[in-house]
């Protein structure tokens, strides 16, 4: 689950990592009280899940409270790589003297969290990686070891970082920053800018943060941070239903049995020459009624035009799916052709179940290839 | 021979009194594999239909000689019940559980390592070695005995080129679901390596998918090291970046953990990448001369 | 540093662990009105630093104010095992249906934490080893791990308990006890009885606290809990001035640098026939100040009939200890005779300048043998 | 030969620009002893009368090839300097720092194990090898090199013994000061290993004190593992018991951990035990044939 600027830097602030003073807005409104609560100049910031926001016109500098509500106007609503902005972060401006960059991820092929730090900051670390790869200090922590201050120094000194009170500063905050990983259950914390002020104060002025989302039980506030009117409607219809659902841009919906046999029907798709409309995974033990709420997340997609049913079962019972597709074609209004593959446990009673029952627009086919082929066809 | 699970397994059911638990482990038993104890704290005494229960899975090790564990109880407390049988001397710890946070699975890997012992999952279906033991979910009838070690982070998809491989007449060695989470307790390299010291498995099937790069890793150890034929399916190739296809450790970030790059880095390596299931089962089938 | 039943009391309700309500009484009057603050019956508990409190009469059952009050004033005073009685701990009487033990102690020859958990509670821990070695549970922590919930759970099936209830509530209160330990830095923590009451509450009924010296410094209110007056004069005077200093009981006033040296030169004294009055080491790099202040404690002890001087210098110079010998000499009053061997480190020059000196009392021997012996001869 | 500190060792030293650093760290260095570096974080760059000084101890491996520690650092911060010194790569920490609270010290203790690093102290006046090296605080103008390995938890008690032996004429391999705190990085029975495997030395004297069980232990490896002559001393006889003298470790608990049963398991094997520091040299002496 990511999170939007605002809501890293509420969690960094929580663990001491020095943020800007600042307040929420959602209308123009909202941003001129901010801005006059807060005092001085403002930057006004769209908060949106995705980068680029400073070139897309996301990100303002305004001197009174007037110019404030200006530029929310101007930003709410603004379409930025797909996301519409709906929220604002008005925060205090900062003088910035210089710009670093420190990030903490989770490195999935080392087992480890990776330290990255940079004085090369204010752009993206993929361009410091490739431009400057000496500027980039890399540092793994053993995570049964935990962190240790001398990792902070080597970090900070590694990166030539000269000023004590910037090293003694920067070294705290490198803590503080595993413990928000840590006690977060996070996959990313990114600071980029890390500014310094003109005065020698260090403070995050942005922040990347992502949380595990298995971990999300165990931090009930961080998880109520989700912003369900962000996501796409139908993929947030189908977490409400506790369906595996991504949205995809094509015509045949597609709904297999476990993760991988649903990605690779998704790609049998494609290699048939057909468009899949999304990824949707009935979970490896799949009673009727998960199959009804699947096909009504599916049929939702108006751009739809056959639906294509992929399932080998294991602990998912063939007869039990055959179910749940007659049960949900009586509760649900489907238009769409519907081909349905069907193998392994108590499959031939599925298809007999499918074959006795015959209802319009229903069409089962013995393999995976030739289901997807009929699919494919059918959506033509 | 086989590997990780076989005619030695004797094996502890964390959670062999919740009703997954139960059906899998008696499944398991009904197999033919050795389930010799079930673990739930505050159940010790009990049995299910004849299977011991005890408090802890010391007791489990010390009474009935279990050195396998599978571990079935929820997300919440699957990482204590993981430390437990590592610490009471169990040495094949296989996770079904999903939903493990990843932070947790960081140092459970760092510690099983330091203790020796290999684990499957979390998210996974466990191993199967035909003739020999079941061990998980995995569909056992599906599959035939042979000498195809197969190694997966899917279930289901595993089942698939399964299916494939025994309808075109071939059998495996060992079947094993590594498990679908960012972090697991054996990479796909750790499982080669037992297939190339296995003398029962002569060809390896490796069926990956996006995210990560344990692909990658196992391409370099399969050209250097491996020394069997390997054959490989990928899966997620239409998949979008920065979306979770329904394993927590199935997402691209950036431009990392493509299909594309995975299957760009085992060609290069000189191994096959079959792009559908069917055709990656027939890549098999010609490398074993089958019918 | 060992703490009062009442202070770990105090740190484990902390951290979650149940124990008694319960009030600190000085005088008998304070004992009456704790007694009615409380309510109900009570129980007067003499605070010290040992054991065996309940035989000697420290352990009074009160049901009104006024008999809290009598009790206060019989224990108030009372000596046990050498310490006096100086504190009450008044706190609500428990009913007891069962009594456990529960500890974890600092295993320096495993070096691991170390729990030991029996049902068998309320006497001494090595009576239950040696009558009853099944029935204590004996489970090492690895430190780096840290505790994780099964163990509590081998702790508690092992030791048979088995109303689920009660293996619900100590399973918690291990856990919490493994976070006292680790988080006040302690090298014991007892409980011993843990109660379960009628009802089938469990709680802490006492308790027995030693904190790590060296860790003191990071656990300021912990270090605030130090009884100064409960300790022996000379020893809380040593400690004012630095001085590691262990008050025996003699009359050959001892005083070493390091610790090895000065016990082997308290031995020595011993073996040569003397008693020796204390253990006082100079510490590694004793310089002339040091040895005033160890004089100054030492020669404060009226059992004192002389005094042996054992160097051997290393980063201690002999010349130093000398000088600190005269300075002490000059600044204070001291009748007792003072044999010196100084060996090491500017031995010759230290030697010289007491030998130039020789001020009255003062005998410079060759060998730490031969000082100990007439350091006897002048104490007899 | 000789053990932990030799010709080879390339010496950091961790606090060299403190004032306690700086005099032993130079000590070490007019002895003999390769000291290569400093390291006081923030002072990277300067030197100490020729010895580079640097921020992390990872630049002072790098740059100068340092491949032991001194640990100087005040005690609130030492636990970190070792911890620093270890994942720099170094296999040798000799920490005179006293007051590591006990419990920093049992995870150091189990985290070096796992690195297979050797270390001594915290709280241990170092080691040296007369003629090789010194690394600590010991007075080396004591000793004399020879056929002696000492083994102690003491520093004064050791240099009077030292001290004695050198008036009998003999010379040491190695005196060691494993420290005299509740948990240090080596045992007795760690450094009476190496001096089994150390060719130079052919008698072992240890030292030992009130306080935990590693006399106890050593006893039984001296016996059944050591196979040279051993002597040993014990101090604290009269010590009584529950009070901390001068050392942490040095503590009676209870009825454990006194002289009298440390000399009585040392008697129970056959090793003998000099009452005074003086009688033990002489023992030694008896032993080597010593005039």
């Amino acid at each position: 689950m990511d999170l939007y600027e605002y809501q890293g830097k509420q969690l960094f602030a929580r663990f001491g990592i020095p943020v800007s003073k600042g307040q929420l807005a959602e209308t123009p409104e909202e941003a001129r009280a901010a801005a006059e609560a807060i005092g001085g100049s403002v930057v006004v910031k769209a908060q949106v899940l995705t980068g680029g926001r400073g070139k897309a016109g996301g990100i303002k500098l305004a001197t009174t409270p007037d110019e404030a509500e200006q530029h929310a106007r101007a930003i709410l609503g603004l379409d930025i790589r797909g996301h519409v902005v709906r929220r604002l972060w008005i925060e205090s401006a900062s003088d910035i003297a210089k710009e670093y960059y420190l990030s903490l991820t989770f490195d999935r092929g080392a087992k480890q969290p990776l330290f990255m730090f940079t004085t090369q900051g204010g752009v993206e670390i993929e361009e410091v990686a490739e431009t400057n790869p000496d500027a980039l200090v890399y540092l793994h922590v053993d995570p049964l070891e935990g962190f240790h201050p001398w990792q902070a120094r080597r970090l900070v000194y590694g990166a030539g970082v000269t000023d004590p009170s910037e090293q003694k500063q920067i070294a705290s905050i490198i803590g503080k920053l595993y413990e928000t990983f840590v006690s977060c259950d996070a996959m990313l914390c990114e600071i980029n800018p890390l500014i310094v002020t003109p005065d020698g104060e260090v403070r995050a002025l942005d922040s990347k943060f992502t949380v595990d989302d298995n971990a999300l039980y165990r931090h009930p506030d961080i998880a109520e941070m989700r912003d369900n009117e962000a996501a796409d409607p139908l993929e947030a219809l189908a977490r409400e239903k506790n369906v595996t659902y991504v949205k995809l841009d094509g015509e045949v919906g597609v709904l297999g049995n476990g993760a991988g046999l649903s990605m690779s029907t998704v790609d049998v798709v494609t290699f048939a020459g057909g468009r899949p409309a999304n990824f949707c995974d009935l979970g490896g033990g799949g009673d009727a009624q998960g199959v009804v709420d699947a096909l009504s997340v599916i049929t939702r997609d108006p751009q739809v035009r056959s639906i294509f049913f992929n399932i080998f079962g294991g602990i998912t019972r063939c007869d039990e799916v055959a179910r749940g597709i007659l049960q949900a074609l009586e509760q649900i209004e489907i238009t769409a052709p519907i081909v349905v593959r069907l193998d392994g446990t108590n499959s031939e009673e599925g298809r007999r179940i499918l074959v006795d029952a015959a209802p319009p627009g229903l069409h089962v086919e013995p393999t995976m290839l030739d289901a997807a082929r009929r699919a494919v066809e059918l959506a033509a | 021979m086989a590997i990780i699970v076989d005619n030695d397994t004797r094996l502890v059911v964390q959670g062999l009194t919740g009703s997954e638990g139960r059906f899998h482990g008696l499944r398991n038993r009904a197999y033919g594999t050795k389930v010799v104890a079930g673990v739930t704290p505050g159940k010790g005494g009990q049995d299910v239909e004849g299977v011991p229960v005890f408090d802890t899975v010391a007791e489990a090790a010390a009474r009935e000689g279990a050195n396998t564990a599978m571990v079935f109880v929820p997300a919440p407390f699957a990482a204590d019940a993981i430390y437990e049988a590592v610490d009471a001397g169990i040495v094949t710890v296989i996770c079904i559980t999903e939903g493990i946070p990843a932070h947790e699975m960081l140092r459970i890997h760092t510690y099983i390592r330091s203790k020796g012992v290999t684990m499957l999952g979390p998210n996974c279906p466990g191993a199967l070695s035909p003739g020999k033991a079941n061990v998980g979910i995995i569909p056992a009838e599906i599959f035939s005995e042979g000498s195809i070690g197969l190694v997966s982070r899917s279930g289901t998809l595993t089942y698939q080129i399964g299916h494939e491989l025994t309808q075109l007449g071939l059998g495996n060695s060992t079947i094993v679901g590594i498990g679908g989470d960012p972090v697991v307790g054996s990479s796909f390299i750790d499982v080669l390596g037992k297939f190339r010291d296995d003398p029962q498995t002569e060809y390896v099937v490796m069926v990956g998918e996006i995210g990560g790069d344990e692909e990658e890793k196992a391409a370099v150890f399969i050209e250097a090291e491996l020394g069997k034929p390997a054959v490989a399916y990928i899966a997620g190739f239409t998949a979008p970046p920065g979306k979770t296809m329904g394993h927590a450790g199935a997402i691209i970030s950036g431009s990392s953990g493509t299909a594309q790059a995975k299957k760009d880095a085992l060609e290069a390596r000189g191994i096959q990448v079959g792009t559908t299931p069917t055709e990656t089962a027939q890549l098999v089938a010609d490398l074993a001369g089958a019918p």
